[in-house]
């Protein structure tokens, strides 16, 4: 049986590249990949507690996050394709109307 | 196996908000495009129902849908300023829709799900709760703030606030995550009871504290996590911003507190000094940054940064006086009404002045603004000086309060920073007032006729700042009674 | 405890390799001992013999992003039947109230993108 | 607390009301508009000498108070109350008023209407900071004065008013702001003896002085720097008066008027009303410093002033020399001296008032302040300038004119604390004397250098009416000084009263203050007497 801590550090390792992606990537697909990526680490992490605390409703969690992250997928992409078609790039430091 | 008919009343305002999205999302593509005022209308309609539906849920306070939910004073208070900012935006953003000729009908039932889910987030006492609630208000609003098709800043703001937004998200999740994963639970009560005897998982627990944090920081936008809202406060539509500018900070603030004090009330020592650090810097970074500002939007965003942190000392005010955490909870309430009466309001005003296509943005678009509607001017005025604090409005015994609250926790230092870069302020504040007053207008240009919703909105903000330094004493009494129900 | 769990499954790891050396040996094989002549013909995309037209990867309309992201949201609210199937009996009419008005919620959502044109593909 | 009345309020608001008549007005109606704002102006004076009626003399304490619950919590009450020290001040502001309108009545062209409003709601924010009792609501009237004059600079103001303008509201905030959490923090130490805390400053005072509330040494030096530096800059004391020179030359002739009249005052009237009584232990240990500032600025105005190009700027330094004088006076803690500062404080309003109004007048003829513009104006138009030699003599304190009185106290009561402080008074009066009759004689004797100026008209009877009644005063104030002493005796000696605490600790330090406040009644008769000649008490 392959102890919980396992499953958490590759959920923190999960969550880790999905922040260190979020920053560093240009591509609003890839870093919008990424927090798809650090929401998982997320649901992963709440499986193995659940799991580990011998408790159901951790899973439960995990389709509200699952549901949440699809909604949210789906306004992104509509917002991005939305970009895309006005300008013809996904390269963030491209959309640079506002100065950031 | 039903829930009691309190739980319907109890959850009345969120039910009400989302049916009248949900009917007006429904209506809107029946309705022929000439006859699409009637939208305007049925918005009106929803936003007080769902004040007259905070009304019925003041009267059954208790635990609603298993304790997902809970209605005391707090929750009540909170839902007042969400629903009345947003009733107060409906009525500002009619004219605007028109003139931008946007999509009317999508826009309020937009508007309303957000609202529910501010709603949501204000009265929840469960994380996950919390975090459907954010999500339903965050959504909605992403979708708002690039409502402006046509509008290339539209879309960037959207993007920009969208990918930060869920960014947060995720960082709250993870906090959730390790929360529940020390405590075996994500109901607030039941993590405070459980954190008292689980101190093998004291560090598992802070570290949760530490992401949860960070969620909500970007959500009230406190420094270090503000950078996206300049950018998304410009962009948005005006009367988007002016949504966004008060109600998810109300929203996020009520957990923020909710979190604080419910969960970790007995571990005041483990956020305290983030709480400190966090505001210090807001405020810093807030008004010295809003100076170098030309943009009113822009300006007014960074006041809106400089404006949490001020709410965060009150927050630490609270954290550091422990038992005594009632007057700084009371003044973070008093000054929320009173932050959103002035940012609703300013915010109203410039997508007034803005003009079709929002072109006129910029303070020196302002000039002359005094001789050409002068009670425009007037109230802007009135707005700004009460941002800055001065008496006679509701921003001085906000200011007050927050002091007296500061004073007595004995965070001496953290009063004379929020001092000083109050006196910062003054700087950006007067500039716009004296650009309205002294300056004649280079280009002939005459604002268009201040609109009836427009005016109705000026109004009541405008006399809402007035009221409440002159009688602030029911307000306050309830805020004072909403801050002990937190414990 | 961790190495004696993970001995088991030390077979799978050998028949994976077995099958990976397998299949990387016929196709080196084939590659360095079989001669080629390509000629145009050869070349060609193979479309069950059709003649291919145009480049393969152009890109889709974006009609197809909409209906994808749709798509994606009404298959996922499905994943909320699991937990309620599982519970149904104990929750009883309530359940199935509370489901009705779940698929309400969605039935309307689903009605406004119809009357919306969302589903109209020639628009 | 019984309500004596609504005097208090009357006179506070019924400028505001005025204000409110205007608004109803239309704007372009110029002449009613300027009627009303006089006759409210002119009424409210009248109301204002009512006080006087009121005021019993020689009783101690707050008179005509009124106080009612206004915030419940926390504690801030209205409360009004007026003493021997507020009093003459409100009938100073309320008698400058009407003369700012008049000497506005023409040079105001544009925006006539926000003109006189703006100088009416100041009027009220005016009497209200030297009325109210109640920490809060002083803090509310300082602030509230804020707004007009930043709009009196700022839209009728001169070339540079935009950035005079905001450099007044900024230094005033950045003391105010510290001062409004010091009030707090008093709040939250009252709290310790009275359930809740209280705002109201007669309050505090008692629970001062029986020792009820004790502040400990590093925290009463804390609230008096805080509330110090405040009114320090209002006064406006030497390292911080640079806002001072720009406000006054930028400033319409109305607006230096009530700046150099009243608003300066407010600092002085500050110092007493809050820093001394409040915080004497602080007070003693840091006069010394304070004195030197002042006399730094006693000396420093002066020399900038005989130097000044600038007719205007030339005044305005001249008043920072003058109420270096004045603090001096107050950090002498000696009654007499303090009753000097008092009475300095009115001479300075009417006197520099009244420069202020000439230099508008010589301004709206020639359009200039520099002094080398004029010259020989004694020939063209001799009633002005005999106006403006009256007012000079006035202002450097010749005897029987009002300046001298005040001077003189000041140095008596000095001289007994302090010989070397006494000498640098003096030697600001010598100068006082030196720069503005050097300013004079440029200005009034001598050959007429510019063609322009031959042909300049004399007072006009509206400029007569405006200066008589400042000259009358002057010399009333001169001769008759007994009327207003009488009044303000009683309140300086309070303030010595109220620097009284149970048990001195702090006092060991500063015991070298200790023996002249034992004489000090002594003192104050000696000092009626000389100017009255042995008059009745």
């Amino acid at each position: 049986m392959v102890p919980s801590s396992y499953y958490l550090v590759l959920s923190a390792v999960l969550f880790g590249l999905g922040v260190v992606a979020f920053v560093f990537k240009r591509n609003i697909i890839t870093i919008f990949m990424s927090i798809e990526l650090m929401l998982n680490a997320v649901n992963l992490a709440f499986v193995t507690f659940s799991q580990h605390l011998g408790k159901l409703n951790g899973q439960v969690f995990v389709f509200f996050v699952i549901v949440v992250a699809a909604a949210e997928a789906a306004v992104g992409l509509a917002i991005i394709i939305l970009i895309a078609k006005h300008r013809q790039s996904l390269n963030v430091e491209r959309v640079d109307l506002l100065k950031l | 196996m039903f829930p009691p008919i309190q739980d319907i009343y109890r959850i009345a305002p969120e039910l009400v908000a989302c049916l009248f999205g949900m009917l007006i999302m429904v209506a809107d593509p029946f309705v022929p495009r000439e006859r699409k005022g009637a939208m305007g209308r049925l918005g009106l309609a929803g936003a007080l129902g769902a004040l007259v539906a905070v009304e019925l849920m003041s009267r059954h306070a208790g635990a609603a849908m298993n304790g997902l939910l809970v209605v005391d004073s707090f929750s009540v208070f909170l839902h007042m300023i969400i629903y009345g900012a947003a009733s107060l935006v409906v009525l500002a953003s009619y004219d605007y829709l028109e003139r931008e000729n946007l999509q009317q009908g999508e826009f309020y039932a937009l508007l309303f799900f957000a609202t529910c889910g501010m709603g949501i987030m204000a009265s929840a006492t469960e994380l996950m709760t919390v975090f459907v609630g954010l999500e339903i208000s965050s959504i909605a609003s992403y979708i708002l703030a690039c409502y402006r098709r046509a509008a290339l800043k539209s879309h960037e703001s959207a993007m920009k606030y969208f990918l930060l937004g869920s960014f947060a998200t995720a960082f709250f999740l993870y906090g959730v995550a390790m929360v529940y994963g020390a405590t075996g639970t994500t109901s607030l009560v039941a993590i405070r009871a459980a954190a008292a005897h689980a101190t093998d998982h004291h560090m598992l627990l802070t570290l949760g504290f530490g992401m949860l944090f960070v969620g909500m920081a970007f959500k009230i936008a406190a420094a270090p996590f503000q950078v996206w809202t300049p950018d998304v406060y410009e962009g948005a539509p005006t009367p988007v911003t002016a949504l966004l500018a008060s109600g998810p900070k109300a929203a996020a603030f009520a957990v923020l507190l909710r979190i604080v004090f419910t969960a970790f009330g007995d571990a005041s020592s483990t956020w305290f000094w983030i709480v400190w650090i966090s505001a210090a810097l807001t405020m810093v970074v807030g008004n010295f940054a809003a100076v170098a500002q030309s943009n009113v939007k822009r300006m007014l965003a960074y006041s809106s940064i400089a404006h949490a942190g001020y709410l965060l000392v009150a927050v630490a005010a609270a954290g550091a006086a422990g038992e005594e955490s009632a007057a700084g909870i009371a003044a973070v309430l008093f000054y929320l009404v009173a932050y959103a009466l002035m940012k609703v309001g300013a915010f109203t005003i410039v997508s007034h002045l803005g003009g079709s296509g929002e072109q006129r943005l910029e303070i020196d678009d302002y000039a002359g603004l005094s001789t050409r509607q002068p009670t425009t001017a007037a109230c802007l005025a009135l707005y700004l000086l009460s941002l800055l604090g001065l008496p006679l409005t509701a921003g001085f015994l906000g200011k007050v309060y927050i002091f007296q609250a500061a004073l007595d926790a004995k965070l001496i230092w953290l009063v004379v920073i929020m001092a000083v870069t109050t006196v910062v302020g003054a700087f950006y504040y007067l500039r716009v007032i004296w650009v309205m007053y002294f300056r004649e207008a280079q280009q002939d240009w005459t604002p268009a006729p201040v609109a009836p919703g427009v005016a109705a909105v000026m109004f009541l903000t405008a006399a809402g700042i007035l009221a409440l330094f002159f009688f602030p004493g029911p307000l306050m009494t309830f805020a004072a009674h909403s801050a002990l129900s937190l414990r | 405890m961790t190495d004696s769990y993970l001995n088991q499954y030390v077979p799978l790891l050998v028949h994976m390799i077995v099958a990976a050396g397998l299949s990387a040996i016929l196709i080196l094989l084939s590659t360095f001992v079989g001669n080629r002549r390509p000629t145009r013909a050869k070349m060609q995309a193979y479309e069950c013999g059709m003649r291919p037209t145009g480049d393969a990867r152009e890109p889709f309309s974006v009609k197809f992003y909409l209906v994808a992201m749709l798509f994606i949201l009404f298959d996922v609210e499905a994943i909320f039947f699991y937990p309620w199937a599982y519970v149904f009996r104990d929750l009883q009419v309530f359940g199935f109230v509370e489901m009705m008005v779940y698929i309400g919620i969605l039935l309307v959502g689903y009605l406004y993108l119809w009357k919306k044109g969302a589903l109209d593909w020639n628009r | 607390m019984a309500n004596e009345g609504y005097l208090l309020s009357v006179v506070t608001f019924l400028p505001l009301l005025g204000s409110l008549g205007l608004l109803a007005l239309r704007g372009d109606d110029h002449t009613w508009i300027r009627r009303l704002a006089l006759a409210t102006a002119l009424a409210n004076f009248v109301l204002s000498l009512l006080l006087l009626h009121g005021f019993a003399a020689g009783t101690p304490g707050y008179q005509l108070e009124e106080l009612r619950p206004w915030i419940h919590w926390p504690p801030i009450n209205y409360h009004l109350g007026v003493d021997g020290l507020s009093l003459w001040l409100v009938i100073l502001t309320t008698f400058l008023t009407p003369i700012a309108i008049l000497c506005s009545w023409e040079s105001i062209g544009h925006r006539v209407k926000e003109f006189f409003l703006m100088l009416l709601v100041l009027e009220t924010g005016m009497i209200g900071v030297f009325l109210s009792l109640d920490l809060i609501l002083f803090f509310v009237f300082w602030e509230v004065m804020l707004v007009p004059m930043y709009f009196l600079i700022g839209i009728w103001g001169h070339e540079r008013r935009i950035y005079a303008a905001i450099k007044f509201v900024l230094y005033t905030m950045a003391g105010s702001v510290l001062m409004l959490v010091a009030i707090l923090w008093l709040f939250g130490l009252s709290g310790a003896s009275v359930p809740g805390g209280t705002f109201d400053l007669p309050t505090i005072q008692v629970l001062l002085q029986n020792g009820k509330l004790q502040l400990p040494h590093t925290t009463e030096l804390l609230l008096f720097g805080a509330f110090f530096l405040a009114f320090a800059i209002k006064v406006p004391l030497f390292p911080l008066h640079t806002w001072l020179p720009d406000a006054h030359v930028e400033a319409p002739t109305a607006g230096s008027v009530i700046l150099a009249g009243v608003l300066l005052k407010m600092g002085t009237y500050g110092l007493l009303r809050f820093c001394l009584p409040l915080f004497p232990a602080a007070s003693k240990e840091l006069a010394p410093w304070v004195a030197v500032l002042a006399m730094i600025g006693i000396v420093y105005g002066a020399l900038v002033s005989m130097v000044q190009p600038d007719l205007k700027k030339l005044i305005a330094y001249s008043s920072v020399s003058h109420l270096g004088f004045v603090v001096l006076g107050i950090f002498s803690f000696h009654p007499v001296a303090i009753q000097g500062a008092i009475y300095q404080m009115l001479n300075h309003g009417i006197s520099t008032g009244a420069l202020f109004l000439i230099a508008g007048m010589l301004y709206d003829r020639r359009h200039t302040h520099l002094i080398k513009e004029f010259g020989g104006l004694a020939t063209p138009m001799p009633a002005l300038s005999a106006f403006f030699l009256f007012v000079c003599l006035s202002s450097l304190g010749l005897p029987m004119l009002n300046g001298f009185v005040g001077e003189f106290l000041i140095l008596l009561g000095t001289y007994q604390v302090n010989k070397l402080w006494a000498t640098f008074g003096a030697l600001g009066v010598i100068l006082a004397a030196v720069y503005l009759l050097w300013a004079y004689q440029r200005v009034a004797f001598g050959e007429v250098t510019v063609e322009k100026n031959r042909v300049l008209p004399d007072c006009s009877p509206r400029e007569r009416l405006i200066l008589w009644p400042l000259c009358v005063m002057i010399l009333w104030m001169g001769i008759g000084s007994p009327v207003f002493l009488s009044r303000t005796e009683t309140a300086s000696q309070q303030v010595i009263e109220q620097m009284k605490r149970p048990q001195m600790p702090a006092l060991a330090g500063t015991r070298g203050a200790v023996p002249q406040l034992r004489d000090a009644p002594a003192g104050a008769e000696s000092a009626t007497a000389v100017q009255q000649g042995a008059g009745p008490k």
